[in-house]
């Protein structure tokens, strides 16, 4: 998938808050249908750089190029799932309303608009829970209402800034599973923060390794396990052994160089 | 409620220094700053007061309603208030006595007074006849303007309930009129004069058709106070009663005086019609207003005048 | 900054960066300004607007009274008797809101007197207003306080109900005191409430004292547009009403300044936007 | 549920019956013309309220307030949004608007009499002029202060404009929306009355000022707690929607 | 650990949501020193019974003992983690304040205290975040602070809610081996929620694992690994290998029981 001409280019971000730098020159592509995972330690500028990607703030300096076309406002094709899913769900509208907002758009039906939010709380682990607001659910199920809300729109290009977080190891495997069988079926592209390494080259096509302050592209790191993949096979694969311990090498290298934890 | 009865029931005083004639009281006076107050102005400058051992405070007021309460809290020992809402108040059992006049509506009916009926330019009205059905404008509801007015139009064989009587102040009558949003208005000076400045038409002049001769402000007191203070009445009645005949002999003293409490340009003061002086009253006036405002509605049932005076024997 | 547009600034230059800044923001302001004031110069110059005078007559007047200082002494006394009804009503809005907003007890044994209450109109209570305290400064305070504590109260009583669940259950469980929790949590997450609560009770004791010092009247501007519109002094009389506009735009930006400093972690006013 | 509601009415009747029997008492032993025995006071109410003079009084004060209140809900929250959402239109217009909003009334009545009559129309023009504002300001800073996160996601569903004005942005600021509708109401009452000072003999404000301008002590009583009671009535239905349309947030903070 | 009489005991606690059950019956106890750490699925009722614990809702049945006495109030020994940390913090206050909350009701003076929180904030690696405010770090760092709020209290029991959901694999490493330390130096008794079986059978003494809807206590299983850990030996160990097989197994069935993933 390496050589199909990148459908997303990171060109040269650039942001500070302020004095202080947090993006300085990040460079990184992906390819249609790839799937991108993004690591580095905590508070290196990885949401910052993912709310660069969606436009919704300007970087300094550099631009970000979406199917040949410099992005300048919150691209159509583009869905984001937040850090933050409790502040990202409205509490006014119940779960179903909350996952048919980017619909809202579309020129689908009301009932079309219904299936697609059903779907997408069944492929989340969460049937029951359309008529429900976002504030009688524990903190798992509020970020799957999140994803489903990605979900739902389908979009070509999917961003989620650790999205499995705060679910159990059962959801989050069956969540794993789905994005890349959602990636296979539509070939949705798809860039994911997080911070289980085994997450990251179990998913990825490709990993993204950031240093922190300021963040810059440590390592752009190429995950040829196939595209079939299996929780406890591929993760059995020496091939998986090797990329996990060297990122993991990485991660620590550039952290302890840069904090001191006690 | 229970800090105003507080407040009322243990009533402290500021006036009464002592009853004593030798000794200086201090009362504050209520005036509305218009021509008619000139008198308590005069008495001020021309030592009247102090002759009769009095330190007077004149107090801007705006409207009996406002000024009366003022008199029963003590704040304000005397007020000059026209003869409607001093009966008014009277009758509703309020303890106020009038101890003077200050002036009266002009006697001669065909003389120049400072306040007129003005019509809209489109109306077409000329006469009051024709103003059956019409929405007109005084300054205050219940007053003496509305009085005079329903009395006028009886006068002229209109039933005033056919008319829409509404509240506007004097400034924001003229531009009613010229955009016709009352076909007319109880204009007084100085704005009388903007009026006919703006080529609007007089239609009468209400006071003098219905009210000439009759009591026009009067100057009153609590009961209370003057029980109290009877020797400061008196003294005060005098020292007034000689500034009404000293007004009333001197209008260019009264128009300069007019300046020094008043914002009337020197111009509209040597244009202004003055009030008729004279410190006269009895029974009578009083009663006549208090019959008028049985049979106008102001007052629901009779009311008996003749112990609202305070004459200085008694 | 709204949520939508969030854009951040770039960093800019310094000093020549800040009156770069600083001249487009009043420049509309100053366009816009200017833009009501040729409305009314034009539309109050033809004729159009009944007794109010034009912009220029009423400027000229507002000259007068500042030049023969008679615009003191009533502009004092009317700045006196809203400083102390705003803190007055502001004080008492305040700590009745808090007790009301955090005692379920305390609100529903009040809410009847206050419904009640809240709707007589103050004007209404001039001559017992008058009776009691005469036609002083006092009266104009308490009228201006009946009228003005509902804001605050009611500001604060909402304010200190929107408390988020998750920081409440934070301070609990770190068994702050009291007073802690009102100074530490209550009081900053009902402070936007509360800020708009003054900022309606400035102009609502403002207007109240003018007014009662109208209708009672008592000494201030309000006794000055009585006496110049009884004197027929009719720009002089429109000069006192501006003056207390400007006044209340004054009032307004001390306030949106202060907010600025005081609420500086609040999204509305956040420098950086996440 | 019901039996709660039962208690908060009762024990929100203590303190009332409290306040009205300290007014019984005091008031009939203090003989004050000002302040007249309540038994007498309630007469005349019975005599006066019950129900001769609503219609002439308490219905056109009623249509005031309503078509007033009603507008300024409609235009405050709609320019509340606008101001909000734009810094740099509220930066523009703010001295104008405060100039505006701390002008006395009867600085504007020339201008409303010249422009509209002395009808009910400038009735309603000078309670929205006044009402207006605690709904203009709770809307803009409720709108101002909606969390970034809130806008991000909005934004990166791209809502179409009415999507994100109803759907979000108005939610988001109920609260303090309500707030200030809660406020204008008690503007609203005093400005009726205010309002019907002139150009009017109809209505509760007419009939408390004349009444008191008439030295009819009792019958200014009787206006003004029949005034109370329709504030308190008009609070009521007003806490109803509230609580209604605030369900979400009232529950979510509990 | 386990013979030691109980500091805290959980008693057939009980609790609702209007007609939805959410804790049934829930017993469990620690001991003085002992880690207790609860998994089990998304939804189940981990933070429902947290709070409970903490006395910050109330269960329908049951009660909750600590050191002897039921608890009537939020305890003065105890320190809370939660999972929603971004709210737990207050926004008006820089993370130097919202570290010192608990703190302001202790005896100690204004320099004791300050050192309190420095020392803290450099135990979660944030040495230089004193005088930011939350909103301006990412979302690994504001849950670092939440976490160095409860450290700077140093309570005998620490009660944590997914602490490590949002950190980097190393800086999550460090502070599970800086919470055991905690543990070894002061004896607090720790009870942690997390969704990752590998840190929930390395950092426990007991692991219990909830099943949902409504939640029970499915096992009580205890962890002798004995009370050295290290990251890479302890992981490396057959029987920690077998405990999360075995609680893995669980978990999965337990999950598949009550609902499905698609
Ligand atoms: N305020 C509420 N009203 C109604 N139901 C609620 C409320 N709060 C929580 N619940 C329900 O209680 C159940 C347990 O929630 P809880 O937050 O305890 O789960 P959890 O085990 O912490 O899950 P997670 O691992 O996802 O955080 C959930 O099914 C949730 O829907
Ligand atoms: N509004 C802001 N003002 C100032 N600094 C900010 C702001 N938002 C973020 N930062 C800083 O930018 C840096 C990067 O933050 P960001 O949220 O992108 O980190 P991250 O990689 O997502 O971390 P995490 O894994 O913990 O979520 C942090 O050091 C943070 O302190
Ligand atoms: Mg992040
Ligand atoms: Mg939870």
């Amino acid at each position: 998938m390496e050589d199909t001409s990148p459908i997303l280019s990171v060109e040269h971000l650039r942001k500070s808050f302020g004095p202080k730098k947090v993006l300085q020159d990040v460079t990184f592509t992906a390819a249609e249908g790839e799937f991108v995972c993004i690591v580095g330690p905590s508070g290196a500028g990885k949401t910052t750089l993912l709310r660069c990607l969606a436009r919704l703030a300007s970087a300094d300096d550099g631009r970000v190029v979406l199917a040949g076309r410099p992005v300048e406002r919150p691209p159509a094709e583009m869905a984001v799932v937040f850090q933050d899913y409790s502040r990202s769900l409205m509490p006014w509208m119940r779960v179903e309303s909350n996952v048919e907002l980017p619909l809202l758009r579309s020129r689908l039906t009301r009932g079309e608009r219904a299936e697609r939010v059903q779907q997408a709380l069944i492929d989340v682990g969460l049937p029951d829970a359309g008529r429900l607001y976002p504030w009688q659910m524990s903190g798992g199920m509020q970020q799957r209402v999140a994803i489903a809300r990605a979900l739902a729109y389908r979009p070509s290009v999917l961003v989620m800034d650790e999205p499995f977080a705060s679910v159990d190891a059962q959801t989050r495997a069956d969540l794993e599973d789905l994005t890349l069988r959602l990636r296979d079926r539509l070939g949705v592209t798809i860039v994911l923060v997080t911070h289980d390494i085994d997450e990251a080259v179990y998913l990825s096509d490709k990993v993204i390794v950031l240093s922190g302050s300021p963040a810059t592209v440590t390592a752009a790191i190429p995950v040829p396990l196939g595209s079939e993949r299996e929780q406890v096979a591929t993760k059995a694969q020496p091939e998986f052994l090797r990329l996990r311990a060297e990122i993991h090498g990485m991660i620590m290298r550039s952290n302890t160089a840069s904090r001191s934890v006690a | 409620v229970a800090i105003g009865a507080a407040v009322l029931t243990g009533c402290g005083s500021s006036a009464d220094a002592s009853g004593s004639p030798a000794e200086t009281v201090a009362v504050s006076v209520g005036v509305t700053p218009i021509a008619n107050a000139a008198t308590v102005y005069l008495a001020e400058e021309l030592g009247y007061f102090a002759d009769e051992n009095l330190d007077v405070t004149p107090t801007i007021i705006q409207a009996a309603a406002a000024a009366i309460p003022s008199l029963q809290n003590d704040e304000l020992q005397f007020a000059l208030v026209s003869a409607v809402p001093t009966i008014t108040a009277a009758s509703k059992g309020l303890p106020i006595r009038v101890v003077a006049s200050n002036d009266r509506y002009n006697p001669d009916p065909e003389a120049v007074d400072g306040a007129a009926l003005v019509a809209s330019a489109t109306s077409g009205v000329t006469s009051p006849s024709e103003l059956a059905g019409a929405t007109i404008a005084v300054v205050g509801l219940k007053s003496a303007p509305e009085l005079a007015l329903r009395l006028a139009l009886r006068g002229a064989g209109v039933d005033p309930e056919s008319v829409e009587v509404v509240e506007i102040p004097y400034p924001d009558m003229v531009s009613a009129l010229t955009s016709d949003r009352v076909d007319a208005a109880i204009v007084a000076d100085p704005f009388l004069s903007q009026a006919k400045a703006a080529g609007l038409p007089v239609v009468s002049q209400p006071f003098l058709d219905a009210l000439h001769g009759e009591a026009g402000t009067t100057w009153v007191a609590s009961e209370r106070f003057l029980q109290a203070h009877p020797d400061a009445g008196q003294a005060f009645v005098r020292a007034i009663t000689k500034a009404v005949a000293y007004a009333a002999a001197n209008p260019d003293a009264v128009r300069d005086i007019m300046g020094s409490y008043t914002e009337i340009s020197p111009e509209a003061r040597a244009a202004a019609v003055l009030p008729y002086f004279d410190s006269t009253i009895d029974g009578e006036d009083l009663q006549f207003f208090a019959d008028a405002l049985v049979t106008e509605e102001f007052i629901d049932s009779a009311y008996d005048a003749s112990g609202l005076l305070w004459t200085l024997d008694r | 900054m709204s949520a939508v547009q969030a854009e951040e600034r770039p960093p800019g230059a310094l000093a020549a960066g800040a009156l770069r800044l600083a001249l487009p923001r009043t420049l509309p302001k100053l366009a816009f300004v200017a833009a009501a004031v040729a409305a009314w110069q034009l539309w109050a110059g033809a004729g159009n607007l009944g007794a109010v005078p034009t912009p220029v007559e009423v400027t000229v007047a507002l000259v007068g009274i500042v030049a023969d200082g008679s615009v003191w002494s009533p502009l004092g006394v009317t700045l006196s008797a809203w400083a102390i009804s705003f803190v007055i009503a502001s004080a008492m809005g305040l700590v009745v809101g808090f007790v009301l907003g955090a005692s379920r007890l305390a609100y529903r044994l009040s809410v009847f007197v206050l419904d009640f209450c809240r709707t007589i109109p103050a004007l209404g209570l001039v001559p017992l207003v008058v009776l009691m305290f005469g036609a002083r400064m006092q009266s104009t305070i308490v009228l201006a306080v009946f009228g003005a504590v509902w804001a605050v109260l009611l500001q604060t009583i909402y304010g200190v109900r929107d408390v988020d669940p998750v920081a409440r259950d934070a301070f609990r469980s770190s068994l702050a005191r009291r007073r802690d929790v009102v100074i530490r949590l209550v009081l900053p997450s009902a402070a936007p409430y509360i800020a708009t609560g003054l900022r309606l009770a400035a102009a609502v004791c403002l207007l109240l004292t003018l007014s009662a010092q109208i209708v009672i009247p008592s000494p201030g501007i309000g006794q000055q547009i009585v006496l110049t519109q009884l004197g027929g002094a009719i720009p002089k009389m429109y000069a006192y009403i501006v003056l207390s506009g400007v006044v209340g735009v004054a009032i307004n930006a001390a306030f949106v300044a202060l907010e600025r400093i005081v609420l500086h972690w609040h999204p509305a006013h956040r420098k950086a936007i996440r | 549920m019901m039996k709660r509601r039962a208690a908060d009415f009762g024990m929100g009747l203590i303190l009332p019956l409290l306040l009205i029997a300290l007014w019984w008492v005091t008031s009939t032993a203090a003989d004050s013309f000002y302040f007249p025995p309540l038994p007498h006071v309630l007469d005349v109410f019975a005599d006066l309220w019950v129900f001769d003079l609503v219609p002439v009084h308490v219905f056109p004060s009623l249509a005031a307030i309503g078509l007033g209140l009603g507008i300024s809900i409609v235009l405050g929250v709609a320019l509340g949004v606008l101001l909000g959402l734009s810094r740099f239109v509220s930066d523009m217009v703010s001295p104008v608007l405060q100039f505006l909003r701390y002008l006395p009334a009867v600085a504007l009545l020339p201008l409303a009499i010249q422009l509209i009559g002395i009808g009910l129309e400038m009735r309603v023009l000078i309670i929205v002029l006044g009402a207006i504002w605690p709904i203009l300001l709770n809307t803009m800073d409720g709108v101002r202060g909606i969390h970034p996160a809130v806008g991000d996601v909005a934004r990166s569903t791209r809502l179409d404009g009415p999507t994100w004005i109803f759907r979000i942005v108005l939610p988001a600021a109920s609260p303090q929306i309500f707030t200030g509708i809660r406020a204008s109401l008690a503007v609203a009452v005093v400005l009726m009355v205010a309002s019907e000072l002139l150009g009017s003999s109809r209505g509760m404000g007419y009939f408390i000022l004349e009444s008191q301008r008439q030295f009819s002590i009792p019958e200014m009583w009787s206006g003004m707690i029949l005034l109370g009671i329709i504030g308190y009535l008009l609070n009521v239905i007003f806490g109803r929607v509230e609580h209604h349309v605030l369900a979400w947030h009232r529950l979510s903070r509990s």
